[in-house]
């Protein structure tokens, strides 16, 4: 069986008059179907680029996508607009960071589930109305004929979310994009929403692919990690390894940075400075100028992602591990 | 569906209108005219919705093209004054004459629309229009029936010239008024009637009028040539040309003079006529310090404007004014100054008032951009500014205020605040005779009574109007009138500029008319090709 | 203090960002190097103007385009066109400018103070202002200097009144949105006065936005006025305007259309021109592009 | 709902009254005296007083403005100073007359407007985008007036292709939908749309382009939605917005006709009201602004109204 995304040496920019900003850098990874990919960084790394270039979702004008992209069996970059359409929510389907914008606000949740399915497999209304109602009870939202008829605005944050994770999934796609789909929700929310995704997708034996900031959420739902920094990976492996045995001192800094089981008693630290400027990176190694062990070397070229670890990799020269107990 | 009926209605009219003689007016009024049988909009209105349509006891003489319109039998046939009382005169009316409702026209009319007129307290009391005739007729006292058809009508004071001032009242139908429930604002909307060669057969109020050939008028030598006239309110003098040139509308008034080359030269006839009009600048004599009080300053200005420039900018609708009157009338008299424009003579005498190079005449005119009768005010003002700067290094500025506000001021005192310092203001008027020049210039009129707004007084002119009312003899009223006259050109009240010679574009279809030398016309003897 | 300091900077920041996107704006430079070739050739008047604005001639009267001496012709009274023209603009670009710097004041003032202070004062600014917002602005402009009568002053304040509820609204709702911002709250709540807190928080956010909608308003004024003196209620002869000047050349429309047409021509560039500057201002404030 | 509805009717109530007193303050501010317009300019002084105290012109003015607002709140405009009929028949013939002509207006310039400016919005930044703004600035630049009497040169006079002035032919007043009518209507309509044209091309390209950079946009692409599934999205996102303006700019198509009005002699409020600033004619003039001020606030109460059916959001 072939992998469901394949994704070799992807760089996306974004051209305009006056500059041009390397969004993705050259990203390789794989993803088999029914596994769950989470990809970790700070904004502006690049995590929500690419996963809207395995959609073509980035805007159309001004991006420029070269390397090896497929997706179930399709090559995203080279289909036709007419392909990628029926593609799009079909095959692969996300999930969006903010359900309140996410949605449009002056169709139903109904409506904007029901024309999904009625654009992709051309059934009737009525089909697709009792699709809906399927769906909402799937994500798990109670008086679900009332609640199709209702507004965006007229659910709460949680419903929303769940109405949008009951769109992406109304055709039933193999592949689930999540972008930082919890940032907008409460905590208790947001814990909710995790199970739910974990849960479906072990039911319908989904491929996904999660972006998040939220160490804590990755960990909670991926299988593997893969840590993001001015449009490449830094870091990856599973979730164990990653968040046992961090590689990349940008990895370590967000672990540090970050509440979680195993830090009781040490004080958190913070990455000083800031994330570089995506329209002129440095020649070396992108983290250099914020990396508290970085020297000359780090300055004279891109580190390969690489290490002795199998398949827990990371792109620094000066890569040790550090156990976290 | 009955928009439809009416759009069927309408092409059928189209249809059968070919057959007919419809002439169609584009008139310089904002407005229509009032249609109750005395109109507003000063002499225009009475010019297409007065006199075509209803009648006064008096009528204006518009036969002829050649001499200033006299009078001639209306509703009277004729008129004496009384021997006994000079106060008094008896109207012998005429028989056989019907309004449009085909009620009769007899004295109890006449007293009828009297009282509508001169009376407050009567039912048919109609304040606009009896404030526009006391307004024309202030001389006028009182007035009786002698038998149905004499009436006497009393003046204020002997005046040989009255019956001058008794072609303005206006006699419309009183069956008219009680079919309307005795509301003239109903009258308005149609069963107006009068007794005129016309009859308003249609009212679209602020849109059109139109009149139609009275079938039964009295004088079978004065009856409509046309079928129809549709009269149509068009202030805008590019408006009514585009409307002319276009085929919407057969004639125009007032086409302006820059578009009359061009109007010549697509095919349509232009009319001029003299008539007694003056478009002047009124001195502000009575004002504090006014410069204008000296009589020197004022015969200057009158040698220092260039107003054949002026009749050249005016493309010849105009000719220069030097006396209230034109130079070719027999009343004109002979005046000691000959105006024309004398720098030389100009200057002597405003020097001789004491302004000179150093210590030049400034003062500041009211003006307004447009207005009945004004001609085309901008520009004309703008060359007089440049004619007595250059031939005299007069400094004029101007106060631009609009027409109404302009009508107002010249009922101000002189030093109103109201006029902004002004010391003349520009006011068309008529020139037409006696009783017009005994309303604008006696001292008794001197504002804000009266319309002597200059608050001008020259006992010589006044001891002659005195002697003229009380005249009879025809040879002593002119030798009268023209001293009047003399005195109004030597002593003289207004800056005299042009005369305007009222000119009129119409299509080459539209014959038979002469341009008489008067504010009105003879509508009835215009006729159609 | 501290906050201050950041504010001034991040502003340096953002009018750098503007200027740049200006400076590639071809367009909205080009029309602002014609409004500025412009003023310079009306300031200059008296030195470029080929013959005296109010010399007029009997004998040259409506000439057309390219007569010898005068390369646009002349007007109804014989004076030359260019000269018009170049004096014309002064007063009509006073016209159209005054009114609205006028009203920036004010209804800028007026529409600050509403939104910051809300309550009763608020309300009776705005409710005020929606008494002037039942009127369409041309018939309010007509209305306001037909009863006082013709001349500049009259027509300035007829126009200012005409611009200030429109400003008052736009100021109102911009003041009212960056009241609420999290830093004005905080500095609230540190226990900044009032006047400091909309000098320094206020004032640098809101001006920008309520004068680039100002800007948009110089066109509008600039028609209005020409409006104005068309019915004859705005400038005094014989003083050139742009619009009188359309006015009286009127009627010659059939003798020297080109002529007859210029000072339109000229209300139309200049228009143009001043929305196309005021829209470039507008997006290259506008963060987002 | 309709509580919000009754609310915002009662609230325009103060303001059309506030409006009124304007209108009757700034005539009287005014030197001219409507006495002109009724009486010759050289009418001597008692008959002046006369005329005014029939008309009750001679009272205190807070006086002649409550006996105004007493008779409107009857239902009874009055009568014109200048015509002395009554003046409903007038205005609401001016009405119809302006009405027809601002429908028109709009039938030209809103669907052109909506055209160039979803256009525009949608190619942001093209040359499609830059010639539908310049046509939209153009519009709103052009002195409306000066162009109509440029057609009028070209196309009544030069060409005879259409009439140049009125509302029907003859002035027979009527109206109906034949071409002799429509051609008188269609000099002064074009004139008139140019502004609304602009208007709604800039406020459209505003919005949609809005609308396109919501995140919203970003799901339905990802849904799969085609151009046309996605443009019915954009559509029911605009609606409001662009009903708002759309209502707004009838409302300055009714109140704003002046001048074109003028320049064509077609018989509406914008003709009625200048006739009636220029003779003083107070009653006129009062009763028009007030009816088409409250024709202006039941338009905005129509929009608002509108934009509730249309917009879930705004729904309570």
């Amino acid at each position: 069986m072939s992998a469901l995304v394949r994704v070799r040496d992807l760089t996306v920019k974004f051209v305009s008059r006056d500059r041009t900003v390397h969004a993705v850098n050259g990203v390789d990874f794989d993803l088999n179907q029914g596994e769950v990919l989470c990809i970790l960084g700070e904004s502006g790394s690049g995590k929500s680029v690419t996963l809207r270039a395995l959609m073509r979702l980035n805007p159309p004008a001004r991006t420029v996508m070269t390397g090896t992209l497929q997706v179930g069996g399709y090559d995203i970059i080279a289909a036709s607009e007419r392909e990628i359409e029926t593609i799009r929510g079909r095959s692969v389907a996300m999930v969006f960071q903010e359900p309140m914008t996410a949605l449009d606000p002056v169709f139903t949740i109904g409506e904007q589930i029901t024309e999904t399915v009625i654009r992709h497999e051309g059934v009737s209304k009525a089909v697709a109305h009792k699709r809906a109602l399927e769906l909402l009870d799937l994500v798990q939202i109670p008086s679900a004929e009332r609640r199709l008829a209702a507004y965006p605005h007229e659910l709460s944050g949680g419903l929303r979310q769940r109405a949008m994770i009951a769109i992406a999934l109304s055709c039933r796609p193999k592949l689930l994009l999540a972008d930082e789909p919890t940032t907008a929700l409460d905590a208790t929310v947001q814990i909710q929403i995790l199970l739910l995704l974990r849960r479906l997708q072990q039911e319908l034996g989904m491929g996904v692919i999660f972006v998040t900031h939220d160490l804590g959420v990755a960990g909670e739902i991926a299988d593997r990690i893969s840590v993001m920094y001015a449009g490449r990976f830094v870091e990856e492996g599973s979730v164990r390894d990653v968040m046992r045995t961090a590689r990349h001192p940008y990895t370590q800094g967000l672990l540090g940075a970050t509440v979680h089981e195993g830090m009781r008693g040490k004080r958190l630290t913070t990455i000083t400075g800031s994330p570089p400027n995506l329209a002129s990176l440095p020649a070396g190694c992108a983290f250099a100028p914020r990396c508290p062990s970085a020297d000359a070397a780090c300055l004279e070229a891109v580190p390969n992602l690489d290490g002795a670890f199998g398949s827990h990799r990371a792109r620094c020269i000066h890569q040790h591990a550090e156990v976290l107990a | 569906m009955r928009k439809l009926l009416l759009a069927a209605t309408l092409s059928l009219v189209a249809v059968t209108a070919q057959a007919e003689k419809v002439l169609r007016i584009a008139m310089t009024a904002a407005d229509v005219p009032t249609t109750t049988g005395l109109p507003n909009n000063g002499f225009e209105g009475m010019r297409f919705l007065g006199y075509p349509i209803f009648e006064g006891l008096v009528l204006w003489d518009l036969s002829s093209a050649d001499k200033l319109a006299g009078l001639r039998p209306g509703l009277a046939e004729s008129w004496e004054q009384d021997k006994a009382d000079p106060k008094t005169w008896i109207f012998h009316l005429r028989h056989g004459v019907k309004f449009h409702d085909g009620t009769d026209f007899n004295a109890d009319a006449v007293m009828f629309n009297m009282e509508r007129f001169f009376n407050k307290d009567s039912p048919q009391f109609e304040p606009a229009a009896g404030g526009i005739t006391r307004a024309r007729a202030p001389l006028l006292a009182s007035y009786k029936k002698i038998d149905d058809f004499t009436v006497a009508i009393s003046t204020t004071r002997p005046a040989s010239y009255f019956p001058f001032m008794m072609v303005y009242p206006l006699f419309t139908s009183p069956a008219s008024f009680e079919a309307a429930g005795k509301d003239w604002a109903k009258v308005a909307l149609l069963p107006a009637a009068g007794t005129g060669p016309f009859k308003i057969s249609k009212f679209v109020p602020r849109v059109s009028v139109e009149l139609e050939k009275f079938d039964g008028y009295w004088n079978k030598s004065g009856m409509a040539h046309l079928d129809k006239v549709v009269l149509l309110p068009m202030p805008e003098a590019n408006t009514r040309m585009a409307a002319l040139r276009s085929g919407q509308v057969d004639w125009i008034e007032v086409p302006p003079p820059d578009g009359l080359e061009s109007l010549k030269s697509a095919g349509f006839k232009i009319t001029t006529g003299s008539y007694p009009h003056v478009w002047p600048w009124f001195f502000n004599i009575g004002a504090t310090n006014s410069p204008v009080a000296d009589v020197r300053v004022r015969q200057a200005l009158n040698y220092c404007i260039d107003r054949e420039g002026l009749v050249s900018l005016l493309a010849g609708t105009a000719e220069p004014s030097v006396g209230w009157l034109k130079a070719s009338d027999p009343n004109f008299g002979h005046p000691a100054n000959h105006y024309k424009l004398d720098p030389a003579k100009g200057k002597a005498l405003l020097a001789e008032a004491g302004f000179t190079a150093a210590k030049p005449l400034t003062f500041k005119a009211m003006i307004s951009p447009s207005g009945s009768g004004q001609m085309l005010p901008m520009p004309m003002n703008e060359f007089l500014q440049q004619s007595l700067k250059e031939n005299c290094n007069v400094d004029v500025s101007f106060e631009v205020v609009e027409w109404n506000t302009l009508l107002g001021a010249a009922r101000y005192v002189p030093d109103s605040p109201n006029l902004k310092g002004s010391m003349v203001i520009n006011v068309s008027s008529p020139s037409s005779d006696v009783s017009v020049m005994s309303r604008y210039f006696t001292s008794a009129n001197f504002s804000p009574a009266g319309f002597n707004f200059e608050h001008w007084k020259d006992d010589e002119f006044e001891s002659a109007l005195a002697k003229l009312e009380s005249a009879t003899d025809p040879t002593e009223i002119s030798a009268m009138t023209q001293k009047l006259h003399e005195r109004l050109v030597d002593n003289p009240p207004w800056l005299y500029i042009v005369h305007d010679l009222n000119p009129r574009a119409m299509s080459t279809k539209v014959t038979n008319f002469v341009s008489p030398q008067s504010w009105f016309i003879d509508l009835a003897r215009v006729d159609m090709k | 203090m501290a906050t201050a300091t950041l504010k001034t900077s991040r502003a340096q920041g953002y009018w750098d960002g503007v200027l740049k996107r200006l400076k590639r704006d071809k367009l909205t430079l080009f029309c602002a190097g014609v409004l500025l070739l412009m003023l310079i050739v009306m300031i200059a008047a008296p030195y470029v103007a080929p013959h005296s604005p109010y010399q007029g001639s009997m004998i040259r009267r409506l000439k057309p385009i390219g007569f010898p001496g005068y390369p646009l012709g002349t007007d109804e009274l014989g004076r030359d066109m260019v000269t018009r023209l170049i004096y014309g603009g002064r007063l009509s670009w006073t016209l159209g400018i005054s009114p609205v710097a006028i009203a920036f004041a004010i209804g800028g003032t007026l529409g600050i103070i509403a939104g910051f202070a809300g309550g009763w004062l608020g309300m009776l600014i705005m409710r005020v202002t929606d008494v002037f917002y039942a009127f369409p602005s041309v018939l309010l402009a007509v209305a306001i200097s037909g009863a006082l009568g013709a001349g500049i002053f009259n027509a300035v304040l007829a126009l200012t009144l005409v611009f200030i509820p429109p400003i008052i609204r736009v100021a109102e709702s911009v003041t009212t949105s960056v009241r609420v911002l999290d830093y004005v709250e905080s500095a609230r709540a540190s226990g900044a006065g009032a006047f400091t807190i909309v000098r320094v928080h206020v004032l640098p956010n809101v001006l920008g936005p309520i004068f680039v909608y100002a800007t948009n308003l110089i066109s509008v004024s600039m028609i209005l006025a020409s409006g104005l003196s068309f019915l004859g209620l705005g400038t005094k002869p014989p003083e050139p305007e742009w619009g009188l000047m359309l006015n009286t050349l009127r009627t010659a429309i059939y003798n020297q259309p080109l002529v007859a047409m210029l000072p339109g021509l000229c209300i139309f560039t200049t228009s143009i021109c001043f929305n196309m500057v005021s829209d470039g201002l507008r997006s290259a404030m506008d963060v987002k592009s | 709902m309709i509580s919000t509805i009754f609310r915002r009717a009662l609230y325009s109530l103060p303001i059309a009254l506030a409006v009124s007193l304007f209108c009757f303050l700034l005539v009287h501010i005014a030197p001219g005296d409507p006495i002109n317009a009724i009486l010759p300019p050289d009418a001597p002084a008692d008959v002046i007083a006369q005329v005014k105290e029939s008309y009750g012109l001679d009272k205190p003015l807070p006086v002649q403005f409550g006996i105004w607002l007493f008779h409107i709140l009857q239902g009874d405009l009055g009568r014109s100073l200048a015509t002395g009929r009554d003046i409903w028949p007038d205005l609401h013939s001016a009405l119809a007359n302006t009405l027809v002509l601002a429908l028109a207006s709009a039938a030209i310039g809103f669907p052109l407007g909506t055209l160039f400016g979803s256009v525009a919005g949608a190619f942001r930044g093209t040359w499609i985008d830059r010639l539908a703004v310049g046509i939209a600035v153009a519009g709103v630049s052009v002195p409306h007036y000066w162009l109509g009497m440029v057609m009028v040169v070209i196309f009544s006079v030069i060409l005879n292709w259409l009439p140049s002035m009125g509302a029907s032919p003859d002035g027979s007043g009527a109206w109906a939908l034949d071409w002799e009518h429509l051609s008188h209507l269609v000099l002064p309509a074009i004139t008139l749309s140019v502004i609304p044209m602009g208007i709604v091309t800039r406020t459209l390209r505003g919005i949609v382009g809005d609308i396109l950079n919501q995140d919203f946009i970003t799901t339905l692409r990802g849904k799969g939605l085609k151009r046309g599934g996605l443009m019915l999205h954009v559509v029911k996102n605009a609606a409001p917005q662009a009903l708002a303006v759309m209502g707004l700019q009838l409302g300055y198509l009714m109140g704003g006709s002046i001048l074109v009005e003028t320049v064509f002699a077609w018989p509406g409020t914008g003709l009625l009201l200048n006739n009636a600033i220029f003779q003083r004619d107070i009653p006129v003039l009062q009763s028009t602004i007030l009816v088409l001020s409250m024709f202006f606030v039941g338009l905005n109460l129509a929009v608002d109204l509108a934009q509730a059916l249309l917009d879930p959001r705004m729904r309570r």
